[in-house]
């Protein structure tokens, strides 16, 4: 009888939680705007949490920098299941101006399965908004899918999460060459 | 003691909230905010000026030959896209349009793509020229550079567009497009190399 | 003398069979077994004695008299040596039997990696027969003696494991201070025996009250700082923690639960029996002033503390505070409160060290800034430690909490009843010390058994079963103890209490009826109705039966909602989903713990932290001063007083 | 019969009426109800009420992540143990006049029985094993020992004052505090209380932890401190007790200061007695939260130990000349 009161507040209580990879912090305070009372996520029950325990919805800004790309990687695998991913802005999609220097490892969805992407340099605080709403929408199929995967013996989400093996920054090659678009 | 900003707290608790209700109330963005691109292929003449001046590498072009010439697909990129509005300033046939839609959202692959295809019809090649009329220009003999580094124009290739005398550091160069005059003032001239640089007929060597 | 067996003899068999252990052990020579089975014999069949006493002097009430070689006092002159168990002696006794009998079983293991352990044994029994001598005896100058006995026993003990760092300093400075205590009372016996020609206690508790002159007030000064070096109180307390520090476990679990109480038992006696001056205001004031005293400064002590066993020695002066302000307000309450303290503190205080000594043991160090996260390699130590931890900062199910509960109303009680607003400022502190009790216990959780495991201690293995039955010996009692506070207080504590104030008893037993109201005439002490009356309600039980029933309902809920299981596999664990959040970093071993835990507290108490550190030097002649600076104060303040 | 009766009514006490439903429900709505007037007080529209419902809900549904550094036994019973205790003192405070479960425990019991929920959750965020954790529990145990001395003042002087009334000069039952209100008006009139009263309510930010007073669970600095490790149905267990923790503070305050104005229907009494922890919520918690920043934990130590520990201290002194 809990199910459904569960995956209803699974939308209605979405935590998220920001990182930060090398963003020139022009998103960073379009997202902290839609926290301010002109804009006001908490309506929706928008809540920044302090450690990736605590998140449902991680949003990442920024163009993946070589140093940043594990971290962020690292920080997102340790959010709890159903958890989707929302990049802000053209950055994390591909690496915006940045494409093609040695130490950019954009786009994000290289190496995990972004959901929502909110593009704009800078994007209006009404499109990450409307972006966040969307999220909460794919976070009720999410806790769906992973609650199948859990019934039927999956121990863990689908394997497809990372389409690629994760170039830890320390064997990056000294020259992006190869690893430009 | 003074409590700074209760005066506020409690005013605020009983006046309308400053919130202006987004989803419910559909917001505007300014007047000139530069959104989601809008592309008319029709005007477009592909001149490839809005793919080198974009910053972000955003617009690829895609060239098929078709019987009657070649279709042309000109796709922009958002995801790309910094919306710094250089590609609609350089269209000279205004063809980009950035417009007031700040909503991109991308789920799929293909959301964030704005693309538009024409096809180029060749225009019949005007009969050729009598070929002896003026076989010494044509079969003028390659423009040798000069010796001392000054740049030197073909006036073959030449369309007298005036670019390389406006990118002239030193105004060396003076053009005049109707008697088709190209000058260079030798003391003036650095031989720094921007004409040659600059002319989009690859007309000047040096 | 007929029937050997009646209970009349049992004193003397639980004094004698623990000196004939001493001896025994070293007879039994290489062979461990033999060694260990004479070591635990002499200790069950002393405890057992004494239990065996429970019936005739606590429930019936009967006084033992019992003169040693059958020199019944003639002509009115008590020559013979007396033992005298009344309840307060018998719940003494109880309390250093059963400490004695757990630290024997613990040091049977926990020994079993050093040499000359028969050595060990004969000083551990001869300081074990030495304090139930001195809580059982009935003259004075034996009690002496037994002090005597069990100070040189321990200070040999503290330099047990001599090649340990500042174990010989540690030894040295406890028989410099040990022995100035010694003296004082053995001076103030000599003057008391100059004035009242006996060293029989009833004896002289009759003479004294009725003719204080200075020589008699000088005695009981002396023998009041005698008494209080042996209880560690304030003046003597840094002496405690370096004792403690370089002791060996078991020997700790000896000198903070049981030679503590003997100087706490020492004062008791001379208090309210020697010279029956406890009804003055002023003496109830000094007692209560040092206890409060010692307990703010030693918990403050113990919070700056970088090693476990020297905090906990800190806490168990702060906890001999306790007792001692509950015992010096002189209402049947604070006496009763005190003893039920001094109960439990023997006993978590015993639990906790011998956890310390089990860290020791497998760690090899017992620095809070080195250890951590050892509840993962030694499961049962740390559920040990956290029931002392918890009984210790006075959490509601445990003991500590029943009798600091009591101390609470018997201070306020106090305070109340005599309108002085000094007993308030105890109740006021007696509070804040057990919120600061609590803190540095949680100091010590945290860097010990919780927060990350260093890496040289990955491999560290639980202790064997010997020491952790002992440790559980230990944690029973402080649960049920702390469970069942109707049953320890009525059968216990309060026969304890009443004896304290029922000295003609105490005499007329002794020296015959009638003796003495013939010798004090007036000031005759009359067997006054004892009333225990509490402020407030506090049922265990009842409480436990609350906490269980939601407990279920919560864990049925939880369960209820499937607690989502937890899902690992290689792949997430490769990824770094079950490491620690550092901010993203690869997860570093990193442990809070040790000096940098509450920096709020200790920043905004920072003036009083460096003048405590600059007052505990270290140096033996700096306590020996203070040693002999608190004699003069002491013999000032009573020639003033009485 | 009578006793399967009894015990049911009994087992209904603990678990629907004041017991864990009731406090639920009340823990939840205060605190929907101060997080929608705080984001009122800065403009915004705040949250739904219900909000913290769906945030419970939510976290129930979530997975449980336990690092490999923790100990996993205290990792997930110290939630659940600081719930229940926090449950229990919930049964022990009297519904304004009317106890309900008296006799088991007094005042100083429940000055011990507070220190549980905060231990509970200082000893998981110490079994989490995270550094994060460790400076968490290190402020939250300087906050716990921060507020303990205005809150041991004030107990004495209710305790003092309602002693001398009684004739035994010293009493530490609630029930006997609650009857005493009942008969001769609620102690805030009293002018010996006074102060005792505004020190309560100082106190009762902090020993919640809410914004001013969490340098604890400074989600800013520490990531949530000693939460920071925790995810899914435990975190939630850990907010539904501070919620209740709120609710059991004002409800505490209520009792020891304004009993006297219950109407002796208990279900009339305890809609009253909500309405008046809101009230208070509202004034004392969403206000201070709204207007001020946060502590470093030395300014809140000495805040606690110099400024509001005076004005209980007055109270003291005053009730212990008998005013």
């Amino acid at each position: 009888m809990f199910k459904n009161l569960i995956t209803e507040s699974t939308a209605k209580s979405p935590w998220l939680f920001h990182i930060n990879s090398g963003s020139c912090n022009g998103c960073d305070i379009e997202l902290v705007a839609v926290l301010t009372p002109r804009y006001d996520a908490e309506r929706f029950g928008f809540k920044l949490a302090g450690s990736p325990r605590h998140a449902d919805i991680v949003v990442v800004s920024g163009p993946l920098t070589q140093q940043s790309l594990p971290r962020t990687l690292r920080a997102i695998s340790q959010v709890p299941e159903p958890r989707c991913i929302v990049t802000i802005g053209s950055c994390p999609q591909s690496g915006n101006v940045f494409k093609g220097s040695y130490s950019v490892m954009a786009p994000l969805s290289k190496y995990v399965h972004v959901d929502v992407a909110v593009a704009g340099c800078t994007p209006k605080p009404e499109a990450i908004m409307d972006g966040l709403v969307q999220a909460t929408e794919i976070l009720k199929e999410k806790r769906k899918a992973w609650l199948e995967a859990k019934k039927n013996g999956l121990k863990d989400g689908p394997k497809a999460e990372t389409e690629q093996e994760v170039p830890a920054a320390e064997d990056v090659p000294a020259s992006g060459e190869e690893v430009q678009q | 003691m003074d409590f700074p900003f209760v005066r506020e707290a409690v005013k605020n608790l009983f006046s309308r909230s400053s919130c202006d209700m987004y989803p419910l109330k559909p917001s505007e963005a300014a007047e000139q905010y530069r959104g989601r691109i809008e592309y008319d292929p029709s005007k477009c003449i592909n001149c490839h000026f809005c793919e080198r001046v974009c910053a972000g590498g955003a617009i690829s072009v895609v060239e098929v030959p078709v019987e009657e010439g070649t279709q042309i697909t000109r796709t922009f990129d958002l995801s790309t896209c910094t919306f710094c509005n250089t590609c609609a300033d350089f269209c000279n046939t205004h063809a980009i349009k950035l417009t007031k839609d700040y909503h991109m959202i991308g789920l799929k692959e293909g959301d964030l793509l704005v693309s538009g295809t024409f096809v180029k019809v060749a225009k019949k090649k005007p009969a050729p020229p009598p070929a002896e009329a003026k076989p010494e220009e044509k079969a003028a003999p390659a423009i040798k550079p000069r010796d001392d580094g000054k740049p030197v124009q073909d006036p073959s290739k030449c369309v007298y567009c005036g670019i390389c005398a406006k990118k002239c550091l030193g105004e060396a160069l003076t053009v005049d497009r109707k008697e088709k005059l190209w000058k260079l003032d030798e003391d003036k001239c650095v031989s720094c190399g921007t004409c040659e640089e600059v002319c989009p007929k690859k007309a000047i060597i040096m | 003398m007929t029937n050997l067996l009646s209970y009349t003899h049992f004193p003397v068999y639980s004094i004698m069979v623990l000196f004939l252990g001493a001896f025994l052990v070293v007879i039994a020579g290489k062979s461990k077994a033999l060694r260990h089975i004479f070591a635990i014999c002499a200790v069950t069949a002393s405890l057992a004695c004494l239990i065996a006493l429970i019936k005739p002097v606590m429930i019936d009430g009967e006084v033992i008299a019992y003169w040693m070689g059958a020199r019944e006092p003639a002509g009115g002159y008590a020559i013979g040596i007396a033992l005298e168990v009344d309840a307060l002696s018998l719940f003494f006794g109880l309390l250093i039997a059963t400490a004695v009998f757990v630290s024997c079983c613990y040091s049977i293991t926990y020994m079993r990696f050093d040499e000359n352990v028969s050595q060990y044994y004969t000083l551990f029994l001869m300081l074990s027969g030495g304090v139930i001598g001195l809580v059982l005896s009935g003259d004075l100058f034996n009690m002496f003696i037994m002090v005597e006995i069990l100070t040189f026993a321990a200070v040999a003990l503290t330099a047990f494991r001599n090649k340990a760092h500042g174990a010989l300093e540690a030894a040295f400075k406890y028989l410099v201070v040990g022995c100035i205590g010694s003296t004082c009372i053995l001076a103030g016996t000599i003057m008391l025996y100059a004035q009242a020609r006996t060293l029989n206690f009833a004896q002289l508790s009759a003479f004294i009250p009725g003719n204080f002159n200075t020589s008699t007030i000088i005695a009981f000064a002396l023998l009041y700082i005698g008494f209080s070096t042996k209880a560690f109180i304030v003046p003597f307390h840094p002496l405690a923690a370096d004792a403690h520090g370089a002791a060996p476990a078991s020997i700790s679990v000896l000198i903070s639960g049981v030679l503590t109480k003997s100087g706490i038992y020492g004062i008791i006696r001379l208090t309210y029996f020697l010279f029956q001056s406890m009804a003055l205001g002023k003496m109830q004031f000094l007692l209560v002033f040092i206890g409060s005293v010692s307990m703010f400064v030693c918990v403050t002590m113990a919070l700056a503390q970088h090693d476990f066993k020297r905090l906990l020695a800190f806490h168990s002066i702060s906890q001999i505070g306790y007792v001692l302000t509950a015992c010096g307000l002189c209402t049947a309450l604070g006496i009763s409160a005190g003893l039920y303290h001094a109960m439990n503190h023997t006993l978590f205080k015993g639990l906790l060290f011998l956890a310390a000594g089990a860290v020791l043991q497998q760690t090899g160090t017992t620095d809070l800034n080195k250890l951590g996260g050892l509840s993962k390699r030694m499961p049962h130590t740390t559920v040990l430690f956290l029931i002392g931890a918890f009984s210790i900062s006075g959490i509601p199910p445990f003991n500590g909490f029943a009798s600091k509960w009591m101390v609470y109303q018997a201070t306020y009680q106090k305070a109340v009843e005599s309108g002085n607003i000094g007993f308030l400022f105890a109740t006021i502190i007696a509070l804040i010390t057990s919120v600061l009790t609590l803190a540095s216990f949680v100091k010590v959780s945290q860097s010990v058994f919780f927060g990350q495991l260093p890496e040289e201690y990955k491999d560290v293995k639980e202790v064997p079963f010997g020491m952790r039955f002992a440790m559980g010996i230990f944690a029973v009692l402080c649960i049920v103890t702390g469970l069942f506070r109707e049953l320890v207080t009525h059968y216990l504590t309060e026969p304890a209490a009443r004896a304290v104030f029922d000295v003609g008893k105490y005499i007329n037993s002794m020296l015959g009826d009638g003796y003495a109201s013939a010798v004090m005439g007036a000031n005759a002490p009359v067997r006054t109705e004892v009333v225990f009356d509490m402020a407030g309600t506090w049922q265990p039980i009842h409480w436990l039966l609350l906490l269980c029933i939601l407990l279920l309902a919560i864990t049925l809920v939880a369960l209820l909602g499937r607690y989502d299981t937890v899902s690992e596999n290689k792949a997430a664990l490769a990824e770094g989903k079950f490491d620690i959040f550092f901010g993203g970093e690869k997860s570093v071993p990193s442990q809070v713990g040790g000096g940098d835990l509450f920096w709020g507290f200790k920043h905004n108490w920072r003036h009083y932290f460096s003048f405590m550190h600059d007052l505990h030097s270290g140096i033996v002649n700096d306590y020996a001063l203070w040693a002999v600076v608190a004699l003069a104060l002491a013999m000032l303040y009573m020639l003033i007083v009485l | 019969m009578a006793i399967v009766y009894s015990s049911l009514v009994y087992l209904g006490y603990i678990l629907i009426f004041p017991g864990f439903l009731f406090c639920f429900v009340a823990g939840m709505l205060i605190t929907g109800i101060d997080r929608k007037i705080v984001a009122k007080m800065q403009k915004r529209v705040g949250p739904p009420i219900l909000q913290p419902m769906y945030d419970f809900f939510k976290l129930m549904g979530k997975e449980t992540i336990i690092p490999a550094a923790a100990n996993k036994t205290v990792f997930l019973a110290a939630p659940i143990v600081g719930l229940a205790a926090m449950v229990v003192i919930q049964l022990f405070i009297p519904v304004i006049s009317t106890p309900i479960l008296y006799g088991t425990a007094d005042l100083i019991v429940i000055l011990y029985l507070l220190l549980i929920p905060a231990l509970a959750e200082i000893y998981g965020g110490s079994a989490s094993g995270s550094p994060y954790a460790g400076v968490g529990l290190s402020r939250e145990m300087v906050t716990i020992i921060a507020c303990e001395l205005p809150l041991v003042l004030i107990f004495l002087s209710v305790a003092k004052t309602v002693g001398n009334a009684m004739g035994t000069g010293l009493c530490f039952s609630l029930s006997d505090i609650a009857a005493y209100q009942a008969a001769n008006g609620s102690l805030m009139l009293k002018a010996s209380m006074i102060p005792a009263a505004i020190a309560m309510l100082l106190v009762i930010p902090g020993e919640t932890g809410n914004h001013p007073f969490d340098a604890a669970e400074a989600e800013t600095e520490i990531c949530e401190g000693m939460l920071a490790e925790y995810s899914g149905a435990p975190l939630g267990i850990y907010k539904l007790t501070h919620a209740i923790k709120t609710f059991t503070l004002t409800a505490l305050f209520v009792a020891l200061f304004l009993g006297g104005i219950g109407t002796g229907i208990v279900l009339l009494d305890a809609l009253i007695e909500f309405a008046i922890c809101v009230v208070l919520t509202i004034i004392f918690i969403s206000l201070v939260h709204a207007v001020t920043a946060r502590l470093k934990i030395e300014q809140l130590f000495k805040y606690y130990w110099t400024a509001v520990s005076t004005i209980a201290l007055i109270s003291l002194v005053l009730a212990w000349f008998g005013m």
